[in-house]
C-alpha cells in the first residue's frame, strides 16, 4: 500500500465518522483516546436507528413479526461474532454487558464451581482492574489464591517469573491480557495458551485492546475463555462478549436468574436452558447487539490486515518522534507493540498534560488506566496515553508532537 | 494557551514555597484523587502560623497547596474553614473573590469539571487536619 | 380532557414514533406488545445519535472535553432518574442492564451478607421469573428459605396469604411486583410496604411494568429497593435501573469487580468505590443510559398522569369490548388493573391467536409471558396478551376486536 | 388469512384421528416446547401398525401430530426417520415434497421462523420413541 493510498483511504474512512469533524474549544478534535472507547461509524448508528424506526420488539418471547425480525437480527450477530473471533459454534458466544462482565461471569460461575479452594489463579503484572478485582473477589469469597507473574522492564511478560508461578502445579486459570492497555504490549497468546494447558490451566484472554488491533483466532490460540467489549470496537455502549469452548459453557452453572435463562420453572426447582441462553438472562441489549453486527461488518469490510497494517505504521512513527521531546519518556517497549502509548513527561503531571492538550483539541487520557497496581510496577502514579485507532492519521501524530512541546516549553 | 495555568501557578509549582514535611506539627490531614493516585498532606502548628504540604500531584494541586500555604498563615481554625469554603465555591462557580487573593489564580478550573477536584484536594485535607487541631 | 382532545394528542404523539408508520405483511402495525418492550420516540433514538455523532467518549475516567461532557450527560440521567421516582438522592440510583440485573445484584450482594441461611424471601404467585428465579438461586447457594404468597382467583394478592407467610417472623424480604405483567393487577405497594416493616421485612418493588402507567414514588411508598428496565419505558434496550436506600446501598459489597467500582487496587487488597459506582463496574451503557434521559424527558414533558388517564380509558374500553367476543376468557379481575390483557380463547391455542393476529398487523404475545408458575396457577399453559402504551389508541382496540372475532370464526 | 391454516390442518385440530394414550404401546417419546409450555407425547408399537399421540398444544403442532400418525403406520423404524427429515427439510425451506402427502399441508409454516417447532415437536417426539424401539 503506498502512502499516498493510504492517506487517501483514510480521509475517506474518516468521513464515515461523524464526530471527527466536530471542534473543540474552537480546536479541530485530534481524538487519541480510543484504547478507552472508540468513535462509532454512521453504519453502526444507522443500524441502530434502523432498529429503532423499523423493527424493533422484544426477542425471543414473540410470535410476531416484529419480535421474529428482532430476534433474526439479534440471533445473526452471534454468528458475526463467532465468524469474526473464528469460534466453532455460534452457542459459545455469549453477550453480555461489557469484557468486565464477561470476566464476573466467568468468576462467579466456572470460578465458584471449576475452582476449588487452594486452587490458584494467575494473572500478570499488567492487567486491568477488569481481569484482576474479580479474581481478588473471587479469592476472598471461595478461597482461592490469586498469583501475580511478574513483567520485564520491556513490559512483556517475565518467562521466569510465569514457570515460578506454575512450578507447583497449582494453578488453574491464566488470565492474561492480550494487549495491555497501559503498555500497547501484545503477549504471546498462543505461546501462552500451550503453556497454560501443559501445566493442566485453562486460559482466559482480556481481548479488548487486541481485538481492535489484529485479526482474533480463538481456536488457533486454543483459548478457553476470551472477552471484549463492543465499545472499543466501533460498536455501542451496553454489549460485550464472552467466548467460552462449548465444553466449558456447558457445564457453567447460570451467573443471573430471569427470563430467557431457564427450560423450566416451578416454585420449587427450576432447569436451565442450553449455553449460550442460560448465560443471557432478561431482555439483553437488543440494539446494541446489532450494533455491535454493524461494528464487525464495518472492520470486516476493511480487513483486520489492512487496519493493522496502517496501525502498525502510524504507531512507528510516533514512536520514532515522540521520544525527540525533551524530557519524554514512553513507558514499555516491547517488541511487538501496537499503537497504545503511555508516556510520562519531566515536570509536566500527567494530568496537566491532558488538560493543556484537550486545549489544543487534541484528546488523551491521564490517570493510572484501571491498571493501579501496574503503575507502581513502573514507578509512577498516572501516565498520559495517546491511542490509535483505523481513523486516526499522521497529522494527529504531528500534532500531538506539537501540543507536547508547548507543555514542554510552560513547565520548563 | 489557557489561562488556568497562569505565570504564579505555573511558578508554585516549580518553586513551592512551603513543600516538605516539618520536624514538628500539631496536626495533619491527608488528601487522594482515585482518579490518578494524586496525594498530598497538610501540616499544621496548633498556632496556625504556619502551613506545609506535601504534593504529589499536577500543577494545579501544588500551586493550590502552597497558594493555600499563604493564605492560610496566621489565621484561626474558623478563619480557615471560611477561607476553604470561599475557595471552594470560587472555584465551583468560576467567580473570583477579594478575599482571596492569589487564590484567585486557579478560579479558571471552573471551566474543567474534571481538574476541579485537584484544586480543592489541599482544601480537604486542610479541613481533616483542622479536626484533629 | 374531552375526547377529541384526547384523539388529537395521542394522533400526534404517534407521529413521534417512527416505527408506528410500518406495514406488516402489507397491513398496518398494531402494536400491542409493549409491555414486552416498548416503542422508542424521535426523541430517545436523536439522543443517542446525538452523543455519537457529536459529543462521545468513555466516562469517568478522562479529563478532555468529550469525555467531561459525555461523563456530564451520563451523570445528569442519575439525576433524571431521581427525580422521576422521587428518590432522596442521585446516589441512590443504580444503572445496570435490566431489571434482571437490578434484582440479581441485590440477591447476590444484599442478600448473601444481609440475610442468613434460614431467613425467607417472600414473593407473590404472580411474580415474572426476574422476581423469582434469583431467589431460588439465593436459597440454594445460601441456605434462604423461599416462600409464595398466594394471589385471589381475581388475580390480587391474597391478604390471609401474606400474613401466613409472614406469621413466623422470619421473612426478612418481600420481594413483590407493582403490575403484574400477566393479569394487569397493580398490587398495594404502600400497604404492602407498611406490612413488610412492621414484620421487620425489607420491600423490593418490581416496578417494570408499573413504572410505565403511573407516577412512582419510591419514597411515599417506602420503598427499599425498586427495579425497572429502561426499555419498557420508551427507552433503549441495554439500560436499567436499581433504586435502594442510601444506608443499604453503603452496606452493599461490590457485584462485579472491575475499573470504577474501586477506591484503590492493590494486589492484596482493593477497597470499593462508594454508591452508586461501587456497583457499575467497567464501561457502563453510556449511551443507552442518556438515550433513557430522554425518554424520561419525554414522559415526563407528556405527564405521567395524562399517560396514565389515556390507558386507564383504553383499558376500560378494551375490558368493555373484548369480552363479547364468544369463547374468550380474560384472566385476571383485580380492582386496579392497567392496560396488559392475558386472555384465552375455547379452541384457539394462543400460538395460533398470535400468528393469525400478526397476519392481520397485529402483534400480541403468547406463551407464558416468564411466569411459568403463574400458569399453573391459573390452570393455562399460556395465554395471548395484549398490552397498551401511550401510543395505542381505541382504533387498534377495535382492529384487535375485529381480528379476534375472524379467529374464532376459524376455529368454530 | 394465511395459507397456513388450511382447511386440513384446522379439521385435525378440532378432530384428530389419532389422539389419545393407547391401552398398548411399546415405545414413548415426548417433546415440550419452552417457549409456550406445549407437549406432545408419541405412543408407538413395535410393528409400526399404529401411531397415537397426545397432545397438548396448537394447530399447528396437533395437526402435524395427526397427520405424522397417518402418514407413518405401517413404516419401519428407518422410513420413520426418513420421513422425519423429508418434514423437517419440507417445513424449514417450505418446500412441499410429493412423498410427504397430506403433511405438505404444513409447509407453509416455514414463512412463520417461530412456529416451525411446533410443527417439528411431534416428530422430535417420534425420533426419542424411535431409540426404544
Ligand atoms: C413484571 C416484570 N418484571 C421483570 C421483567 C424483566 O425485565 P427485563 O427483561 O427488562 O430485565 C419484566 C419484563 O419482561 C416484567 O414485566
Ligand atoms: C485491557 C482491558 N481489559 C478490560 C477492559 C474493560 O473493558 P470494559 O470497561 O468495556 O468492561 C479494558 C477497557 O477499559 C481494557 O483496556
Amino acid at each position: 500500500m503506498s502512502a499516498i493510498l493510504e492517506k487517501v483511504n483514510i480521509e475517506a474512512l474518516r468521513e464515515d465518522f461523524p464526530i471527527l469533524k466536530e471542534k473543540v474549544h474552537g480546536k479541530d478534535l485530534v481524538f487519541l483516546d480510543s484504547a478507552a472507547s472508540a468513535q462509532k461509524p454512521r453504519a453502526v448508528i444507522e443500524a441502530m436507528t434502523h432498529v429503532m424506526t423499523s423493527q424493533y420488539a422484544n426477542v425471543h418471547r414473540g410470535l410476531h413479526y416484529m419480535s421474529e425480525r428482532t430476534s433474526e437480527a439479534y440471533e445473526a450477530v452471534r454468528d458475526k461474532v463467532a465468524g469474526f473471533i473464528n469460534a466453532a459454534a455460534r452457542d459459545e458466544i455469549v453477550f453480555t454487558r461489557n469484557a468486565t462482565e464477561s470476566i464476573n461471569l466467568v468468576a462467579y460461575t466456572w470460578g465458584r464451581t471449576a475452582l476449588k479452594p487452594g486452587d490458584v489463579v494467575a494473572v500478570t503484572e499488567m492487567e486491568h482492574h477488569a481481569n484482576l478485582v474479580p479474581w481478588q473477589m473471587l479469592r476472598d469469597a471461595h478461597g482461592t489464591e490469586l498469583r501475580i507473574i511478574k513483567i520485564t522492564d520491556s513490559g512483556e511478560v517475565d518467562w521466569h517469573s510465569l514457570e515460578d508461578v506454575f512450578a507447583d502445579g497449582r494453578v488453574k486459570l491464566l488470565a492474561v491480557t492480550q494487549m495491555s492497555n497501559v503498555l500497547g504490549t501484545y503477549t504471546p497468546v498462543e505461546r501462552l495458551a500451550k503453556f497454560a494447558h501443559a501445566h493442566g490451566a485453562k486460559i482466559l484472554i482480556d481481548g479488548c485492546q487486541a481485538i481492535v488491533h489484529r485479526k482474533i483466532d480463538v481456536r488457533a490460540v486454543d483459548a478457553d475463555f476470551f472477552v471484549f467489549s463492543g465499545h472499543k470496537l466501533y460498536g455501542p455502549s451496553g454489549i460485550g462478549v464472552l467466548y467460552a469452548k462449548a465444553d466449558i459453557l456447558d457445564a457453567m452453572p447460570p451467573f443471573m436468574g430471569g427470563g430467557d435463562m431457564i427450560a423450566h420453572v416451578s416454585y420449587q426447582k427450576s432447569t436451565w436452558a442450553k449455553p449460550p441462553h442460560r448465560f443471557e438472562a432478561g431482555t439483553p441489549a437488543i440494539i446494541e447487539t446489532i450494533g455491535l453486527g454493524a461494528a464487525i461488518d464495518y472492520v470486516n469490510a476493511i480487513g483486520m490486515e489492512a487496519i493493522a497494517a496502517h496501525e502498525a505504521a502510524l504507531t512507528g512513527h510516533a514512536l520514532a518522534v515522540l521520544p525527540n521531546i525533551e524530557g519524554l519518556r514512553i513507558l514499555g517497549s516491547a517488541q511487538d507493540r501496537g499503537g497504545v502509548i503511555s508516556f510520562v513527561m519531566k515536570d509536566a503531571h500527567p494530568h496537566d498534560i491532558a488538560t493543556l492538550l484537550d486545549r489544543q483539541g487534541i484528546a488523551v487520557r491521564a490517570g493510572h488506566h484501571c491498571a493501579e497496581p501496574l503503575m507502581g510496577r513502573l514507578g509512577v502514579t498516572s501516565t498520559a496515553r495517546a491511542s490509535f485507532a483505523l481513523y486516526t492519521t499522521r497529522e494527529e501524530i504531528g500534532a500531538l508532537a506539537k501540543g507536547l512541546e508547548r507543555v514542554r516549553k510552560m513547565f520548563a | 494557551m489557557s489561562d488556568l495555568y497562569q505565570q504564579i501557578v505555573l511558578d508554585r509549582t516549580r518553586h513551592p514555597r512551603h513543600a516538605g514535611r516539618p520536624a514538628h506539627f500539631d496536626a495533619r490531614g491527608e488528601g487522594a484523587n482515585k482518579l490518578c493516585g494524586d496525594k498530598v498532606s497538610i501540616y499544621l502548628t496548633r498556632e496556625g502560623m504556619d502551613l506545609h504540604h506535601d504534593a504529589e500531584g499536577c500543577a494545579i494541586l501544588t500551586a493550590s497547596a502552597d497558594l493555600m500555604a499563604d493564605a492560610a498563615a496566621g489565621k484561626t481554625p474558623a478563619q480557615m474553614r471560611e477561607l476553604a469554603a470561599a475557595f471552594t465555591q470560587a472555584v465551583t462557580s468560576g467567580t473570583p473573590n477579594p478575599a482571596l487573593g492569589a487564590l484567585n489564580a486557579l478560579t479558571p478550573v471552573a471551566d474543567f469539571p474534571s481538574r476541579i477536584g485537584c484544586a480543592t484536594l489541599p482544601w480537604r485535607a486542610l479541613e481533616e487536619a483542622l479536626q484533629d487541631v
